[in-house]
């Protein structure tokens, strides 16, 4: 980007220049506070926003040319390279995906084992990204700590159950690939017994911080059209009263067992988009104790499919099309799949939550300062990895 | 230089003869890589899945600071290890090479993970770079997908290693005629021009993983499209599942 | 509510309007595809209001264009249209003026795919840079060969004070010669395919 | 102002309470992590934690499970395995591999070679201090860099091993068996193998 030229020089008879003139101001792709590899071309006129235009693809990886040329087993580690820190999540959707495209049954326990897996991961991710907006506050890497701490209790379990702790590759088609141990279900338990006093220590820390409330209160607010309108969803859309969560909605998986509530915001500031996400966490420590306490024996493959999740060259979906979604802690992810009877999918699209929030990125911040404009997008929730795909 | 040489003109033998005695002897190249190696301050600058687990490796379980290297800088001006987390998209590659040229002497670079290596589990796509040292020099390389955090602290105690082999005479930011700023590549119709830096970095004469599926693997036999009349079946009911 | 009731409803909205049961979906022609999706957002019957996602795939002979839409109020979907555009001349009118979440899906479907949205308020490519040809999600889309320097960019390394070695330079100047571009390679007959 | 207080009071108290709670860096405490002093102490181990995968032999070195099936290579998602088979001296082909490069500059983990492999021949390894300044010289494991015995696996996956040793014995069995019962009624057929390198 070339330098701003001003047209007229500073002369010193001038009065105290009031207009200030419109300069262009690039954040990113390398910058702190831009979450990855994510750009804005920000115009100002003093400090205030007048327009602002979001550049991506610093991460774009061609994931769905990948996906197409593989095997549909071999694209499973990869949707785990979408939104890195919810690998469960990503892929929960896409086994929902091939199982509505096979039409595979998955047994009682392993419904079970996934859904304590997708709300774990809902914890992890709730808890790291309102460390990173606090840290984009200029609450410099305290709360980071304090959420990674609790972040890495939980990467020790999926590393205990999946093997990585982060790229856990977890979900087969037809159930999941390990069988959870007694000895991880009570380290599952005594971490969600554990994890309300560190939320409330969390909330202690911030909740009620006047330097918060001042910086995010009545700050990039969305309103409920333009939500509905822009196809937000996830806690961000909650925040703005859109009642709408598919593990209500879509009751996939057997998330119809479970007695939870669904937080919803009043104003859509920030502010609420933080509290949103509070007590997402404290509802999803509900589902989780419900799971843990009715978690059923039994097999957690479907015996059919077992085979064929050691020879994914072997597993040819029948011709059609589905479109699995889920609620991932970010939003509705969507894979679309169409197959053509051969073992590659033919199509293979993610729709990704983190690209379709930032719709209203320019909306939410026109009027601002531009130090909010850092703030609303750590509380849009972004990961670069399924943004850009 | 390879790692663990140590270019001391005093023998190793005779110093710890030495410090058996209860003498330490030390030169000033000694002090000035000591100093060097416990104060390196990494670029703040993440890509991808690395990039998390770099986070972690600075957060308090693994704790970067034991190493002096916890002062992660926004700035590449102020920093002199770039720890390339993440894969390096064609559209970030200039940029990459930019903030490398950017860093002042001495400067490191770690690739953490394979994608930064060589494109790693994306080597097929199209706007995946195929391994940074392609355009700049990298120190030490780092497999993993990604690598655990203590595997980022072995790679940054390995880099520390180098460090302690460096002289004082022979460093190459004090030599005349250093070249360490690197042409920036810019974007073409196709991709990058250009493809690779040979001053950098030659390509292997041949490649098995090409010859066998490829490059990039492509869907190799299929050239009819499904035909979408002739399935799915019109009475499935469309509704919340 | 199946497809085929959806088809008698839209039929005896618009007259005439010619649709096709496809799959799970319907095939609409590009020119209905804005009445039939204002029709549904804003009917009371169905409040579509909220599409969830666009996908072009590429069927060799046409593009394609999917919606998947859904109801925030009622809680009811989705609803699957199809438009079908010749691969040549890819025109689909866009739906940004009624739906917003389609801004970046458009475009992405634009830089992915080629399809042209006709009535976006900014068409460009979202993921790729500008400048960039081609649609890297089309089946017959080759990527460059990586390992080969072509003339632009031995001229390139040249202008920039880079020795390039004799043997590239070479092999470049045979490359333009020949007039090919150094593409990627499918792999050989005998070789194994995935 | 009483917001800002409360939450200083909380980082003292977590301060504080860092010199008072059970230090493990595997603790479930709230708060109760501490550092784990990495090079010279380690986070135990989890079982099935893995990373690169490595080739197993019986015994001896030339025992080596992989019989060359080409399962893994063709299964790996981006495509990081090569292998050649060995032949003896007339050229015929033999069940064992004579090249077995793995390229970590590739490789993601994601254990599905360790899935697919019939022959329980190739399993994730625990190694994570891998690295070097040159990626093709450090970083492609061949063969013998991949080799590792059975007590290896052992050490790092007793109930894994403790699995697989038994199911492999009861498929031992039930081969001799019918290996018997075969050859009781006719000739024995030369096997071939599973699928022979292109």
């Amino acid at each position: 980007m070339s330098p701003p030229v001003l047209e007229k020089t500073f002369q010193a008879s001038d009065p105290v220049l009031q207009d200030t003139e419109t300069f262009e101001v690039n954040l990113g792709p390398q910058h702190p506070s831009t979450h990855g590899v994510f750009r804005m071309n920000v115009k100002l006129e003093g400090e205030t926003i007048v327009s602002l235009k979001p550049v991506m693809g610093y991460l774009h990886r061609n994931h769905e040319q990948i996906a197409e040329n593989m095997s549909y087993l071999g694209s499973m580690p990869y949707t785990d390279r979408l939104d890195y820190f919810n690998s469960m999540s990503n892929n929960f959707g896409y086994a929902l995906a091939v199982e509505r495209l096979a039409k595979i049954d998955v047994p009682e326990r392993a419904q079970y084992v996934r859904v304590i897996m997708a709300e774990l991961t809902r914890l992890v991710n709730h808890v790291s990204v309102i460390g990173f907006l606090l840290n984009d506050l200029g609450a410099f890497f305290t709360p980071v700590l304090y959420a990674f701490r609790e972040r890495e209790k939980i990467l020790d379990v999926f590393e205990e159950v999946a093997g990585s702790r982060m790229m856990c590759n977890y979900l087969r088609f037809g159930g999941v690939k390990r069988d959870l141990t007694p000895a991880v279900t009570e380290r599952i338990k005594k971490i969600v017994r554990g994890f309300p006093k560190f939320l409330d220590e969390f909330e202690g820390l911030l909740t009620r911080n006047e330097i918060l409330c001042i910086r995010c209160q009545k700050v990039g607010v969305l309103p409920y059209d333009l939500a509905v309108n822009a196809g937000i969803t996830g806690p961000m859309a909650r925040a703005s009263g859109v009642n709408y969560d598919l593990r209500k909605v879509d009751r996939y998986s057997i998330y119809d067992r479970f007695k939870f509530k669904i937080p919803l915001g009043k104003i859509g500031d920030v502010y609420d988009r933080y509290l949103v996400r509070i007590l997402e966490m404290r509802e999803s420590l509900k589902i989780l104790e419900q799971a843990l306490k009715e978690i059923p024996a039994g097999p957690v493959m479907n015996p059919k499919f077992a085979a064929l999740a050691k020879a994914p060259r072997n597993f040819k979906p029948p011709k059609g099309e589905a479109y699995g979604r889920v609620e991932a802690p970010k939003g509705e992810l969507g894979f679309y799949l169409v197959s053509d009877g051969t073992a590659q999918p033919w199509r293979y699209h993610v729709r990704a939550p983190s690209l379709i929030n930032l719709t209203v990125l320019e909306d939410l911040c026109l009027g601002h300062k531009v130090a909010d404009a850092v703030i609303i997008l750590g509380s849009i929730d972004i990961v670069l990895g399924e943004l850009d795909h | 230089m390879t790692l663990n040489q140590n270019l001391s003109t005093v023998e190793s033998g005779l110093k710890s003869e030495l410090r058996k005695k209860g003498i330490v002897i030390a030169t000033l190249e000694d002090f000035y890589n000591w100093g060097r190696r416990s104060s390196i301050w990494p670029l703040q600058f993440g890509l991808a899945c690395c990039a998390i687990e770099m986070i972690a490796t600075a957060c308090a379980r693994y704790d970067l600071a034991r190493f002096g290297a916890e002062l992660f800088r926004a700035s590449p001006r102020q920093a002199d290890l770039m720890i390339i987390s993440g894969t390096v998209t064609k559209k970030m590659a200039p940029q990459v090479v930019r903030l490398y040229n950017q860093m002042p002497e001495p400067k490191y670079v770690i690739t953490m993970g394979a994608c930064s290596i060589a494109g790693g589990p994306f080597i097929d796509g199209t706007n995946v770079l195929k391994g940074i040292d392609r355009y700049i020099p990298v120190d030490v390389h780092l497999p993993g997908c990604p690598p655990r955090p203590e595997a980022l602290l072995w790679g940054i105690t390995e880099l520390q290693r180098k460090i302690d082999g460096q002289e004082i005479e022979k460093n190459e930011w004090y030599q005349r005629g250093l070249k360490r700023e690197f042409p920036i590549p810019e974007f073409g119709p196709k991709g990058l021009i250009p493809k690779f830096n040979p001053d950098v970095w030659r390509p292997e004469t041949a490649s098995r993983r090409r010859e066998r599926y490829g490059d990039p693997i492509l869907l190799g036999k299929k050239t009819a499209a499904p035909k979408f009349e002739t399935f799915g079946d019109p009475n499935v009911k469309v509704g919340t599942v | 509510m199946n497809p085929a009731e959806i088809k008698t409803k839209l039929e005896s909205e618009f007259p005439g309007i010619p649709i096709q049961i496809v799959g799970e979906g319907l095939l609409l022609g590009p020119e209905d595809l804005v009445r039939v999706a204002r029709f549904l957002k804003e009917s009371g019957e169905f409040k579509m209001n909220y599409l969830s996602s666009i996908t072009a795939v590429d069927y060799l002979e046409h593009l394609e264009s999917v919606y998947h839409l859904y109801s925030v109020d009622q809680r009811t979907g989705p609803v699957v249209l199809r438009v079908r555009v010749p691969r040549d001349n890819p025109r689909i009118p866009s739906l940004v003026h009624l739906f917003r979440s389609a801004e970046f899906q458009e475009r992405e479907a634009y830089d992915m795919m080629g399809i042209r949205y006709e009535g976006h308020p900014d068409l460009r490519r979202i993921f790729m840079w500008e400048g960039f040809e081609g649609y890297p999600l089309r089946k017959d889309y080759l990527p460059e060969n990586e390992d080969v320097l072509e003339w632009d960019d031995v001229e390139w390394l040249e202008r920039h004070g880079v020795t390039v070695p004799a043997e590239y330079k070479q092999y470049a100047q045979d490359l333009k010669a020949a007039g090919k571009e150094a593409r990627a390679e499918r792999p050989k007959p005998g070789a194994e395919a995935v | 102002m009483l917001g800002v207080l409360r939450g200083m009071g909380i980082t003292l108290k977590n301060f504080l309470a860092s010199y008072v709670l059970p230090r493990r860096p595997d603790s479930l405490e709230t708060g109760g992590i501490v550092t784990v002093q990495y090079p010279e102490e380690r986070l135990p181990e989890k079982e099935n934690f893995r990373n690169f995968p490595f080739l197993v032999f019986d015994g001896t070195v030339d025992n080596i499970r992989c019989v060359s099936c080409d399962i893994c290579a063709k299964e790996c998602p981006p495509k990081c395995i090569y292998i050649v088979r060995d032949t003896d001296s007339e050229g015929k082909p033999l069940k064992r591999p004579k090249v077995f490069d793995i390229d970590f500059t590739v490789c993601m983990n994601c254990g599905i070679c360790e899935e697919a492999c019939p022959f329980d021949a190739i399993f994730m390894d625990h190694e994570f201090e891998i690295g070097g300044p040159e990626r093709q010289k450090s970083l492609v494991y061949h063969r013998d860099d991949l080799l590792k015995s059975t007590a290896h696996f052992q050490k790092i996956r007793p109930t894994d091993f403790a699995a697989i040793e038994e199911r492999r014995k009861k498929d031992a069995e039930k081969k001799a068996a019918a290996q018997a019962t075969v050859q009781a009624a006719a000739q024995p057929k030369p096997q071939t193998p599973p699928s022979p390198q292109p």
